[in-house]
């Protein structure tokens, strides 16, 4: 168990991030190298966990040598390790990616490195923890990084962006700090597992303060409709690869966070209800400003934010083929949008003002790049044979079995806004004369390789989903069994 | 291995070894691209066994693989069809550029098509629907004209198509627990009369947006005529089809059935309001490629009316008719296609009189109008008169006289066609343009003999249909007793009949044209005298030129109300919504900040009846 | 609580108050940024009364101290007033 | 309007969240739960005197080293929003600001300083003991160096050492919670393995102790950091990439 | 009497977090914003403490002077929360700042109305 613990999924990231300066001044492609290193021993060690996991037995490390209702826990189970093995594997293709995205000189690629390796700390950090507070201070983790990262670019409206986030962001802090108060004023622990037998007594309509505190909170986290402003703003300014990571990873652990909450530690009736609406509201926003999008990452920013209310559709009908829906959805979301983003850094690097329109005929002069960004549009709005169609065919054979065939239908009538505008971009890239004068940037062997093997993953579960589905349903499994996880996490809890 | 399997990944293979040898060179190209429409169709009618199955369950759904008859006969369409248009391509092609999307589009939807017709569940159906669809997609937008409406029309029209077929298929397995079509057929009699409805209508209207049936249809003309010639033919011949294939199966297995012939009684009757209005659309278009997509439309509609009908003749009529048009469509396209190609353009106020510098062009041309507008010999002829009779049966008058103003009107446009195109004086301008190369009359001529064939011996389609017709649920269909047939009583044998005609047909109609050619003077038509006025050069007094004008004046009225400009108008309407609804990222981080606070506020007012404590 | 205790708290509130006002509604934002420091010196003297010394350290170290430089290089670096 | 909707929706709130609040009344100590271990554990396992100390560096660990963290990633996103390349400066040196303090500041920061920084270390020494412990020592330190900062135009601080003093504070906590892994009983991370000692001896609370330290050297080296990074951006005037 | 403190120390920290809130949400000038999220935060730490509290608890630290008796100790949780917190403020404060400074000399106004290049 020592060389494979899931506690170095945070602590190894945290102290390489503190040591990167040092690495530098010995040697300076070091700062470059040694974050892959760490990078590709954790995607080795997530899979070498996830893989050897044997089902209702999630390992529980606890820290400091308290069991869980007193110290802070880490619960690598089916569910948060294969989102875990996602971010792991999504962390090592963006440094691939962006080993060398551009020539911003040492110190910058310092800054960089070091973000994000404090970025999948603090993602993998609110997916693992056990603890409500701890998740707190992992979610600030990665908001900061998002406001330091967004800015990174200085000639862009990048601090424009980045200031919109910290408004939202700490707006977001504070309603999640008023809950965890009140909770810890209700229950007297912090432990999930803990605060989900305690909650039974707390009385409903304080519940249901507490629910709304967190629906909020972290509803502006997971790109909720009406809080969801900053996203199209952050996604569209940050670099590249940030995107990458912000659509890959810190969406996901948002949304985590937002399930989490609401299946195992806060069993409130009606939330998912109210989860249901806001999510068929912020597909509904978001597709449609995405259709009327002239600039290309705006337009995959709320295409993003569509892609994750669907994914709060598919958990809110709370049975098991919808979160089974939902996660092939947040699946193909990660997998599919970072393959978007990258490829989009590329299309957009050489164009000055970023619009869709200057893409014409980009097909012909980056063959590779358009290549990439076509089957990730035909892989996201889901047409057969990639993977985001059976996310897509499970989604909506969830949804018929909760009896809502209206939003079957809205979710359908949406996919073909979906494909209106992709099909756009597509129609751009490939069957129009090129402008004159389009300098060229044609990506770096490293880009071609990360954008590859997303290709292949792509279009592999497209072929045959029965990959995944396996996990997924283990990890629906693990997430639907509430009991199942205060029992692994508190096991004496007759005890107590 | 599995002879469906192989011939899914040969065509597969084929997509992928015709990409990649384009990539890296045209001729290697060409070459395999030749191979492979010969490889397919052979191991199709040689090796493929109709009885075998395969099953396989991916992410917890059943699929199986199979063909059945009614399948066979549809998808004997696309594999005749399909390689000649490939042969034919690689001659009309040849100076494109990007040919490997090109032919890794056009084999992917053969792929799709291939896969349509043999699957036996909904969830590979809806795949292979897809995968059709998308490669068509790219092949429609492939030439570059009109990408953002053309292009996009047909891809929202498909997508809602597509769609609503999916969330058919949805509700029915919520409702069987099975994606198996078989399942559906059997448990149909046991739904509620919503359910019946909600998720036929459904797939009925997936499967009429292929057929291009009215309201559906307006993506058609514009698809059918940007798309590249050498796929149009397949477009329009084949890939239609695959509505008609789902629409048959639907009417007359579900509804039928279950006693909701109402359905396809409507059906059958947008079917011919179709066929009306885009006949009489065709006849006053200018641009040949537009007059045979509006004529593609109104054929498909007389199609989905003898489907829609829904009794043994009319079916019969319908999937005969699908099978000819697929042929005489087809041909025509290429046709079209190669005008464009030696001419340079396909508009008839322009171009006239290559009667004499395509003469292969022609022959094959005159072939398919013949069998196109129903004039005897031909098998146009026989597929109509069914349909007649089978509406007569039915006492739908007012029907018949829709459908035989409609294949009246059939005539203007074909003789508009010919006489545009080939006949009439021939410009200077047009003195440089050859024949076609022989790669591209191959396939039409062997088209045209099919159709020759056929209308001598149209037996040999009645058999096939009849056998499909099995899966419909008609047993031992009596294709040998065709109309005609039974009129002249058994003891004539009709196919000496029929050959005798053709033959005299043919001398004599050649012989016209001959004696027309060898008798007539010859006058430029910018030799026009006039009385007083100024003529300007670019006055043009090309033959087929204001063809109908008189016509064109007396039907104003109806062709003035145009659906499409509604579906514009519609589509207008909701971009302005959009970008009113966008509007609420006005860009101000606080107005964000204050949307938080006015949430969060809600939330808490109406915590009582959200949460219901 | 003893008595002193108490009314050492009720005048902290007062003044927390006070000083809030200060820093929302002044225009000029020095102005703004010392009543925030206060704030955060009263804060620091309420947790102290609720025996929290830690966290009054804290504040007093970080609140008064070091938020408000930071503030005041911000000013220094932009504007100093608030437009109307 | 905006104000009224505003100041309407804020009240709603307030109301709602206030009338939960006031549920459970102030000073009532009807809350059971961790408290009590903790306070029973903190004096007898961990011979921590300090309560708090041993919740924030051993109980809850793992929270502080997120905030250490958190602090670490504030300054590395405040030096990659205000980074500037340096080349373009290289030469003269950036001025903090335009006028010397006068003499008395100067006077008075020179010898307040060193007590400041004695004072921080005194507080994150006995952090384990007294109120107090590696972010209030740390920010303390931090204080004086600001007053330094600001009453001299020329001191400037090493970056290197900073770079220095950062990354070893913050690798001996991830590293001393890692050894716990080897050496602690259970084996876990930031588990003490060290002896426990006597409650309220300087020499007690094993590794909290220790981490403690670390914590105060990190923070006081990433506040300096940020101030300094914040206090240099002024007089370098507009960057040329940014219009 | 608890009644009282009870509402006017909750009151005081909601007044806090409400004037905070206010100028986030209605000033115009970035750095009142800022200033508002700081003043925010103060109302939340308050309410923190506040809510530790034990009537006629000590500190919790076992000083010499305590040990081995008995004696009532406030809730030290909420203390540990509110160390964090305020750490955690202060990291955000002077990220905002920072972003305050850039948009500044971008824009060269401090006025959030107009600073909205992104829109729709």
């Amino acid at each position: 168990m020592v060389i494979t613990d899931p506690v170095y999924f945070i602590a190894l990231p945290l102290l390489t991030a503190f040591l990167l300066p040092l690495f530098g001044k010995i040697y300076k492609p070091l700062i470059g190298i040694i974050p892959g290193l760490v990078f590709a021993f954790l995607a080795y060690i997530s899979f070498d966990l996830y893989l050897n996991l044997v089902p209702g037995k999630p390992i529980i490390i606890q820290m400091a040598g308290w069991a869980p209702p007193w110290g802070i826990n880490l619960v690598f189970s089916e569910f948060s390790g294969l989102i875990v093995t996602l971010i792991t594997f999504l962390a090592f293709l963006v440094w691939v990616y962006s080993y060398n995205f551009k020539k911003v000189g040492f110190d910058n690629s310092k800054k960089y490195f070091t973000l994000l390796m404090l970025m999948v700390a603090g993602s993998i950090g609110v997916v693992l923890t056990g603890d409500i507070f701890n998740m707190f201070v992992f979610l600030e983790i990665t908001a900061i990084y998002s406001y330091g990262l967004t800015a990174f670019y200085k000639g862009r409206d990048s601090a424009e962006a980045a200031f919109k986030y910290l408004l939202l962001g700490s707006l977001s802090s504070v309603f999640i700090l008023l809950a965890i108060l009140l909770l810890y004023k209700q229950v007297g622990t912090l432990n999930m597992a803990d605060i989900a037998v305690k909650a039974q007594s707390i009385d409903p309509k304080m519940k249901s303060i507490i629910a709304i505190l967190f629906f909020v909170g972290l509803g502006i986290e997971a790109e909720m409709f009406p809080m969801n402003g900053w996203v199209p703003d952050a996604y569209s300014q940050a670099p590249g690869p940030v995107a990458a990571s912000f659509a890959g990873m810190l969406a996901k652990s948002g949304i985590y966070a937002l399930i989490r909450v609401f299946y195992t530690v806060l069993e409130v009736k009606g939330v998912f209800d109210l989860l249901l609406i806001m999510g068929l509201l912020t597909i509904i926003f978001a597709e449609f400003s995405a259709m009327r999008q002239k600039h290309l990452r705006r337009m995959l920013a709320y295409s993003s934010i569509g892609q994750m209310g669907l994914i709060m559709v598919a958990f809110s009908f709370n049975t098991k083929a919808g979160i089974f829906a939902g996660l092939f959805l947040m699946f193909n979301h990660a997998i599919i949008k970072t393959l978007l983003f990258l490829s989009s850094g590329f299309l957009t690097y050489s164009t000055k003002q970023k619009k869709i329109r200057d893409l014409d005929g980009f097909g012909k002069i980056m063959p590779f790049t358009s290549l990439m960004f076509g089957l990730g549009a035909f892989a996201i709005v889901g047409l057969p044979p990639f993977s985001g169609f059976w996310g897509k065919l499970n989604m909506l054979v969830a949804t018929a079995d909760s009896n809502l065939y209206f939003v079957i239908a809205l979710i359908l009538l949406v996919a073909v806004v979906e494909i209106v505008y992709y099909f756009k971009v597509i129609g751009r890239l490939y069957f129009r004369q090129q402008h004159k004068d389009v300098e060229v940037h044609n990506p770096t062997w490293n880009a071609i390789l990360a954008m590859s093997i997303l290709a292949i993953v792509i279009i592999g579960v497209g072929i045959y989903p029965d990959l995944i589905t396996d996990y997924l349903t283990k990890a629906t499994n693990e997430l639907f069994d509430k009991a199942g996880y205060i029992h692994s996490v508190l096991p004496n809890l007759s005890l107590n | 291995m599995n002879s469906l399997v192989l011939l899914i990944l040969i065509i597969a293979g084929g997509a992928l070894l015709s990409y990649f040898g384009h990539k890296i060179n045209k001729i290697l190209g060409n070459i395999t691209v030749f191979a492979v429409a010969l490889i397919i169709p052979i191991y199709w009618f040689t090796q493929v066994d109709f009885t075998e199955t395969v099953s396989f369950t991916v992410s917890g759904f059943h699929m199986e693989l199979g063909y059945n008859m009614y399948g066979k006969l549809f998808s004997m369409i696309v594999m005749i069809l399909s390689p000649l248009a490939l042969i034919y391509a690689i001659g009309y092609m040849k100076d494109q550029k990007k040919l490997a999307t090109f032919y890794f589009s056009f084999l992917f939807s053969i792929l799709g098509m291939t896969g349509i017709l043999m699957s036996r569940d909904f969830v590979s159906l809806f795949i292979f629907w897809e995968i059709m669809t998308w490669s068509s997609y790219l092949l429609v937008i492939f030439l570059g004209k009109d990408v953002q409406k053309t292009g996009i029309k047909y891809m929202v029209f498909s997508a809602i198509g597509a769609y609503a077929m999916l969330m058919a298929i949805v509700i029915i397995y919520k409702n069987t627990g099975s994606m198996m079509l078989s399942d559906y057929f059997g448990s149909f009699a046991g739904f509620t009369l919503q359910t019946k409805l909600l998720t036929g209508i459904l797939l009925l209207l997936g499967f009429a947006v292929k057929s291009a049936v009215m309201p559906l249809h307006v993506w058609a003309p514009g698809a059918y005529s940007n798309t590249p010639m050498a796929y149009t033919s397949v477009f329009s011949g084949a890939l239609s089809k695959m509505g008609i294939y789902g629409l048959g199966f639907v009417v007359v297995n579900l509804f039928a059935q279950a006693n909701l012939e109402i359905v396809g009684y409507v059906l059958a009757w947008m079917g011919a309001i179709t066929a009306v209005l885009a006949t009489f659309s065709a006849v006053f278009q200018h641009d040949a490629k537009k007059l045979l997509a509006y004529s593609s439309i109104a054929q498909l509609g007389y199609i989905v009316t003898g489907i829609g009908i829904g009794t043994e003749l009319s079916i019969m009529a319908g999937l005969y008719l699908a099978v000819l048009h697929a042929a005489f469509k087809g041909v025509l396209f290429m046709v079209v296609g190669a005008v464009e190609r030696q001419a340079g353009t396909t508009d008839m106020n322009v171009v006239s009189g290559l009667a004499r510098k395509m003469p292969f062009t022609f022959f094959t041309a005159l072939i398919a109008i013949i069998a196109l507008a129903g004039i005897p010999p031909l098998g146009g002829f026989v597929g109509k008169w069914m349909l007649y009779e089978s509406l007569i049966n039915n006492s739908n008058f007012l029907m018949v006289i829709m459908i035989f103003l409609s294949s009246t009107a059939a005539f203007l446009y074909c003789f508009k066609f010919l006489f545009g195109l080939f006949l009439g004086q021939q410009e200077p301008e047009f003195d440089h343009v050859k024949e076609a190369s022989p790669v591209m009359i191959i396939p039409m001529l062997l088209l045209s003999v099919f159709l020759l064939v056929t209308g001598a011996y149209p037996g040999i389609v009645f058999k096939y249909v009849a056998e499909g017709m099995t899966n419909l649920g008609f047993h031992d269909v009596n294709w040998q007793m065709s109309v005609l047939t039974n009129a002249w009583g058994d003891s004539v044998n009709v196919q000496h009949v029929y050959l005798s005609v053709v033959v005299v047909f043919v001398a004599f109609l050649i012989f016209i044209t001959w004696r027309g050619y060898k008798h007539s003077t010859k006058i430029s038509t910018k030799d026009i005298s006039s009385s007083g006025e100024m003529i300007k050069p670019e006055d043009n007094m090309t033959y087929a030129m204001d063809f109908y004008k008189p016509f064109q004046r007396v039907l104003q009225p109806i062709l003035k109300w145009k659906i499409n400009k509604y579906y514009e108008d519609f589509g207008k309407g909701l971009e302005a919504l959009f970008d009113f609804m966008r509007r609420i990222y006005t860009g101000n981080g606080q107005t964000y900040a204050v949307y938080v606070i006015i949430f969060l506020a809600i939330l808490l007012i109406f915590s009582k009846s959200i949460f219901g404590y | 609580m003893t008595n002193i205790e108490i009314i050492l708290t009720i005048v902290s509130l007062v003044l927390l108050i006070i000083a809030g006002f200060f820093a929302v509604l002044k225009k000029d934002l020095i102005h703004a940024v010392v009543a925030t420091s206060v704030i955060s010196l009263v804060l620091s003297l309420m947790f102290y009364l609720l025996q929290a010394p830690d966290v009054a350290l804290t504040e007093a170290a970080i609140g008064i101290a070091l938020s408000t430089i930071i503030f005041i290089i911000t000013v220094r670096n932009t504007k100093r007033f608030e437009d109307k | 309007m905006k104000k009224v909707v505003v100041i309407g929706s804020l009240g709603v709130i307030v109301y709602y969240l206030l009338s939960a609040f006031v549920a459970i009344p102030f000073g009532a100590d009807i809350i059971k739960g961790v408290k009590e271990f903790y306070l029973q554990k903190s004096p007898d396992d961990l011979k921590v005197a300090n309560v708090v100390t041993s919740i924030v560096v051993n109980f809850r660990g793992f929270d502080t080293l997120g905030e250490v963290t958190v602090l670490f990633l504030a300054s590395t996103a405040l030096g990659s929003i205000l980074y500037h390349r340096r080349s373009q400066h290289s030469g003269l040196n950036p001025q903090r600001t335009s006028v010397e303090a006068s003499a008395i500041v100067q006077t008075g920061a020179k010898i307040i300083f060193p007590f400041t920084v004695i004072l921080g270390a005194y507080i994150f020494i006995h952090g384990h003991l007294t109120p107090g412990g590696g972010f209030q020592g740390g920010a303390i330190i931090a204080t004086g160096f600001l007053l330094m900062l600001i009453s001299y135009r020329k001191f400037f601080i090493k970056h290197n050492a900073l770079t220095w003093i950062e990354a070893i504070a913050g690798s001996t906590f991830v590293i001393l919670g890692l050894f716990g892994l080897i050496y602690a009983k259970n084996h876990d991370f930031l588990e003490n393995f060290l002896p426990a000692g006597k409650l309220n001896d300087l020499l007690s609370g094993g590794i909290i102790g220790i981490i403690y330290i670390a914590v105060g050297f990190k923070v006081g080296a990433e506040i300096t950091g940020i101030l300094d990074t914040l206090l240099t951006v002024k007089e370098t005037g507009l960057d040329p990439e940014e219009n | 009497m608890q009644e009282f403190l009870t509402y006017s120390i909750y009151g005081t920290a909601f007044f806090l977090m409400l004037l905070g809130l206010y100028a986030v949400l209605m000033k115009k000038n970035l750095v009142k914003i800022v200033i508002g999220l700081t003043v925010l935060d103060s109302g939340l730490n308050l309410l923190f403490v506040a809510v530790g509290y034990i009537s006629g608890g000590t500190a919790p630290i076992f000083s010499p002077a305590v040990v081995g008796k008995h004696v009532i100790m406030t809730d030290p949780v909420p203390q540990a929360l509110v160390l964090t917190a305020i750490v955690i403020g202060f990291g955000v404060t002077a990220v905002a700042l920072a972003l305050v400074v850039r948009l500044y000399r971008k824009h060269n106004t401090t006025n959030i109305d107009e600073i909205k290049n992104l829109k729709w």
